[in-house]
């Protein structure tokens, strides 16, 4: 028993650090930190420094040209990155859809994509969630009827994450309407570009553009886009779902958030005068938050080790969901309180880089109560947590 | 004892609840929140002459002479509406101080025709170091020959933008965050060297930071007695509060309302999301914090006139209370709702929202806390 | 709208609380403030001291010898009674029972048991829970034979409050096995003396008996003894059930008991030195509950001015049962926590009356930990606060 | 990065794991505590004999030369069994304090014997006025000839009553509150002027009220060095911490296990109550804060060794996470069992009051919330 790093872990950690340091470009760190609005170019632009390096990648393994390192080296290159405000990596390509085609795509499928997910050059969406379905996921309506070497597609998806910047979709949809409900599903790769598509912008609460409906009106699908066999979908989509947890407590940017909490409250004045970080009651709420967030990490390190170990990730993921959605609620609620009556104004303009305008209250707040608002969606989705207790309950309490 | 309102009363919010039933539900909201002003001077005419505007001013000027109930009344309907309109600023806050403190100059000056709907008024207290301190002033008022010049910043004032009148806390003596030593003055809202930047807040309301640089008022200006205006200040504050939990309870009831009813519609699994006893009592949840939340706007309604350390004390107690019950109802309303209680497509986002600001006005439940827990061996 | 009581009503309390003041024996109110354990004869005292007032039974109609008070003034009477320290008036009789007895019993039997309520000849005792029965009260198996002019009854009760005092118990028992779950069942009234009928203690966690198993074994009961109808029971059941809950929410107790919480946190030493109570968590947790208790208070009254204009209580009661039972365990637990170290020591025979050996720790603290053990149960009994939640569930919200 | 324990470490909890499920089921538990002493001097030779109470101590003192995680084993373990018997007072707490700060001598004269069953300690640190404090020490130690005097009153000293020699703080200089001037003792605890007032406590286990009067020990009883018995104190109250950590989470697991298995088996309107979803989420809910009271308790045992500062840190915290979730899961453990877990009559009452205790020891929640916080900054 071992809590601390290894000396190897430890150099490899100061060589990531040292990398950022270098590499990272501190008009994109100050965005991130400052939670400022980000572009697709911002995201992009951090993307290819890393693929240029080999690590864009770091959980898969090099023969595809990941960097494949193993779960702790993951780990550590994750937090090093929230830790300096690096822009996130998108998920949809590298964790999402990369490991379903390495596992069961065909050799042309790999050829095809992979290196352009790695390389930055297609941007992918997910098509799981329709209108009716939410956390019932199986229940899902798009059609896709066979017809010679297309499939044509009707229907629609919705909570589609930044499908406004998307080249490619995999995409959930039923071939076999007769068949159960986790049967009949297959998955498709399908290209955005392709004539029937449309794309309507969802606001979120916090009046940001993030998700978005996709409309299916005949869209041809090449029969060579589709993973795997026909109907067996359900498969590669519970696959995908076991590895998209990776990660989801957020400990990296949560620690990141819990650092400049403390600052900010540093800096703030308390009623009675003196600083907002010696009142008492914040404080107390602070440190509340902090220990809550060492326990996670130290527990999400035991899901690593478990990991480490070939124990394929479990039911553990769920607490690490509950927990750290939890945590990152709490601290965007401190972030905003801590502002006091500077917490209401609403300007979405000062989040754009390069914007001179007036700010009404501390620079530093604009993004807070958004945050806050915002944040309210990590309850919800990737299984709500009343559905993450429902897996608890029944995987590990075995009710 | 006794919890019933009166005929009148009863009659009064039932029109008013019409009214806003077929003018303001959540389309008509948006509408006028998308506008450039952000509210709409055509309902304000509209609630001018249902009377809500005047219900509880004096009868001397013009108003119907009602009590805090009435308030409560107009403030919880206006918060299951989700009205936007500047009522708290102009009646509540602003009138409210005029008619407690004014001279009879400035009654019949300005709450006429407040009733009217014809003036609207802010008070302009906060400060940008001030967090949620009234004492905390440093906007100066200097004499100058008979009158006064007022040099200063003024912080997240509601509905600063759109006010002819603006009531400004100013140091006429005394240190930064003395009790003593603090005036109020009613300032045109369009006088020179005024400066007023208007946005809006994250619930689809107004405000403004407004900065005095040498703005000239005469004598007659002054509100109330010299260096005493934090009297006054405090009571128009535990007045807002008031409000401010009358409307969070409307918004709750209409949040619960909403979420019920979402549960027992949305289907998931082949059955409605209600029929989980998780979300069940969730729901019941909500219920409880909202009648807990309804008795203590009651309790703070009552206790508005009463001596100024149990008032403090209630008011206090309610807005810990009230914002703690807001924030979990606001909160588990959006959770219940799922995916689309988190986009703006829905009104109930919008409750989430105004309640989230509803819990922090006047003081978040940490400030009240601290300031109930002064009184707690009285 | 009027959150004042009337002059009336303030003169009722003057009389209620002159009265107590003069009457209530300085030694049993000692007793109930410092939370020692409390004798059958104790309870009797006062009972006796409120029967010769004729103040006994402050909800029963002045025809059946009680008070005839409205329900503001049970309100005061039994707020300034709580406050006062007196005994808790024992409700098996007079709120549950005799309620019963005045509805449905038959004039001998009104004849014969209320004027022995109402003196505290007859202790009662409730023959409801059974073992498997729980919070499914209507799946009972006690059986009541009908042989001629007696029931020969067999079963068994559990969690009977003070069965060890009883000379009567009112018994709900299975007098149709055929019959659907709440068909069936008769309401009994049992002779504790008979033959066949044997008490067992349980010792609750604190260590003191309070509730008791009883066994019947072919134990004779008089058909004349039967309230109402055969088979008809459950009805006379629910209707004691609705009246059970009035003062559920036990706010007088619980203001007396923040008041001796305010009064230890002012002798207790912080640790830092200064009051415990000036300690600003401390000083946030008894305002935290205070204020909660404030909002419970006017929602009670609420509730009683609804009962008032002769709406029946309704699922209101849930919610007074629900906060009111959560703010007397937070309550006994800050009456606990207030202590220090001091909550450890076990002492069972310093709360006797009389007792003089030593005792370890601050003599008013010997109760506490014992009462926060204890208060656990009132989330359970009386319909468990989750049982309460789909009450409401189902009546408030239409689920 | 390494979260396995050894293949030793495994066989011995195995063997002592086993050993409890035999010898110490929850009949034999009551049975012991229902004994005159309280204990079981029988068990206490079984546990010499597997290695248990040695496994921490230098293997140069006939112990095993074991680290924190040897103890948090052993803790588990004991947690689970909810053993009454006076390990915490004994070894983690008495033999801690005199291995690491005792001389050669003292450690020669008691390690060996506790290792072999043979000796009792306890730690009398606490006093009547001192809450939750260690330096608030007002009993004196004054210097008589080559030796000391030693007058005082300590409070709730755990198994006080079954210790052969108690380890005393005495204030030999400065004032009632200061760290320096805090020196420890190790005292025969049959000596005269001794007075020990033994007593259950509220969770079976037992402490004493230990009063000093005019207690002669000579020069040898000194443990470490005069005036700055503080440190080694705080860092066995620190060990103690991490030792209540792990008990807590094997108490903790029990409590879950029972409760799990009881939602399973007992029935009411025909089903398992635990089909009902509100109450599958609350052990859910009891599950996961056990989950991250053992990573806490991980990590306490990881950071007893490292600078005061960041050990102070990290044992608060863990005192603060593994104390909430003792407190939840000792509540929900009797909330779930329903009228039978307010009895005496099952285990887990007693488990709940086990929790109940250990989230006091050594500083409540709000005590370490705020010794945590002292911290916040760095």
């Amino acid at each position: 028993m071992d809590l601390n790093f290894t000396p190897e872990e430890q150099s490899f950690r100061a060589e990531v650090r040292a990398f950022i340091d270098a590499h990272l470009p501190a008009d994109l760190r100050a965005k991130v930190l400052e939670g400022r609005r980000m572009t697709k170019e911002d995201y992009l632009r951090w993307h290819r420094i890393l693929y240029r390096q080999g690590w864009v990648a770091p959980h898969w393994p090099k023969a595809f040209g990941g960097a494949g390192w193993n779960a702790v080296q993951q780990h550590i290159f994750h937090e090093e990155c929230a830790d300096a405000g690096a822009p996130a990596l998108m998920p949809f390509g590298l964790v999402m859809v990369g490991p379903v085609i390495m596992a069961f795509g065909t050799p042309a499928q790999q050829a095809y994509f992979l290196p352009r997910i790695l390389s930055g050059e297609h941007w992918w969406c997910q098509g799981y969630s329709e209108p009716g379905s939410g956390s019932d996921l199986a229940s899902l309506k798009t059609r896709a009827e066979r017809r010679g070497d297309v499939y044509i597609v009707n229907g629609q998806k919705t909570w589609t994450t930044l499908a406004q910047y998307a080249d490619w979709m995999f995409c959930l949809v039923r071939t076999d309407p007769q068949a159960r409900k986790q049967e009949g599903i297959s998955f498709l790769l399908i290209d955005m570009k392709s004539p029937g598509i449309s794309v309507r912008p969802i606001i979120m609460l916090d009046g940001e553009h993030e998700v978005n409906e996709v409309f299916f009106d005949n869209v041809e699908v090449p029969v060579a886009n589709r993973i795997g066999e026909e109907n067996k979908g359900w498969t590669y989509a519970k696959f995908l779902l076991a590895h998209e947890r990776t990660g989801i407590a957020e400990v990296g940017r949560s620690k990141r958030w819990l650092k400049r909490l403390k600052a900010i409250a540093a800096r703030e004045r308390a009623c009675g005068g003196g600083r907002l970080i010696d009142d008492p009651r914040f404080r107390d709420r602070i440190a509340q938050v902090e220990i809550e967030l060492m326990a996670l990490e130290v527990t999400t390190l035991r899901v690593i080790a478990a990991e480490m170990e070939k124990k394929a990730p479990g039911p553990e993921a769920s607490l690490l969901k509950i927990r750290g959605s939890e945590i990152q609620q709490t601290l965007s609620e401190l972030l905003m309180l801590a502002l006091g009556p500077y917490a209401a104004p609403y300007q979405p303009a000062a989040l754009d880089a390069g914007y001179d305008g007036p700010i009404v209250g501390p620079e530093y707040g604009v993004a807070h109560t958004g945050l806050y608002f915002n944040m309210r969606k990590t309850t919800i989705y990737g299984g709500s947590n009343e559905i993450q207790r429902n897996i608890i309950a029944k995987m590990m309490l075995g009710f | 004892m006794d919890f019933n309102f009166s005929d009148e009363q009863q009659q009064f919010r039932d029109s008013l609840m019409r009214y806003l039933r077929e003018a303001y539900d959540f389309d008509a909201r948006c509408a006028i929140v998308r506008t450039e002003s952000g509210w709409s001077r055509a309902v304000w005419q509209q609630l001018a002459e249902l009377g809500a505007l005047g219900i509880a001013l004096p009868d001397a000027y013009d108003g119907f002479g009602g009590d805090a109930f009435d308030t409560l009344l107009v403030m919880e309907a206006f918060g299951h509406a989700l009205v936007v309109e500047p009522y708290l600023a102009t009646v509540v806050l602003g009138a409210g101080v005029i008619a407690d403190a004014g001279s009879d100059a400035q009654r019949a000056q300005v709450l006429p025709a407040v009733a009217r709907g014809e003036r609207l008024l802010a008070l302009a207290y906060g400060e940008p170091a001030a967090r949620y301190a009234p004492n905390h002033v440093s906007t100066t008022a200097k004499k100058q020959g008979d009158g006064w010049v007022l040099d200063g910043h003024k912080a997240v004032v509601w509905h600063g933008d759109a006010a002819d009148q603006l009531i400004v806390s100013a140091r006429t003596a005394g240190a930064v965050a003395d009790a003593h030593g603090i005036s109020l003055f009613l300032v045109d809202a369009r006088a020179p060297g005024v400066v007023r930047h208007g946005y809006p807040t994250q619930d689809g309301l107004r405000a403004a930071e407004i900065t005095l640089s040498g703005v000239r008022v005469d004598a007659e200006a002054l509100i109330g007695v010299q260096d005493e205006g934090l009297a006054p200040l405090e009571k128009a504050i535990d007045r807002g509060i008031a409000a401010v939990c009358a409307e969070a309870v409307g918004a709750m009831q209409a949040a619960i309302e909403q979420t019920t009813a979402y549960l027992k519609t949305r289907k998931q699994f082949g059955v409605p999301i209600g029929s989980f006893q998780v979300l069940q009592h969730r729901a019941v949840d909500m219920y409880v914090h909202a009648e807990q939340a309804r008795s203590m706007a009651y309790l703070a309604a009552a206790k508005l006139d009463a001596p100024r350390n149990e008032r403090r004390r209630v008011l206090s107690a309610a807005k810990v209370l009230v914002g703690q019950a807001a924030r979990y109802v606001g909160q588990q309303a959006v959770q219940l709702h799922g995916g689309i209680g988190v986009t703006n497509e829905l009104a109930i986002s919008h409750y989430f929202k105004r309640l989230t600001m509803l819990a922090l006005a006047f003081g978040d439940v940490d400030h009240h806390l601290g300031r109930f827990g002064e009184y707690l061996e009285a």
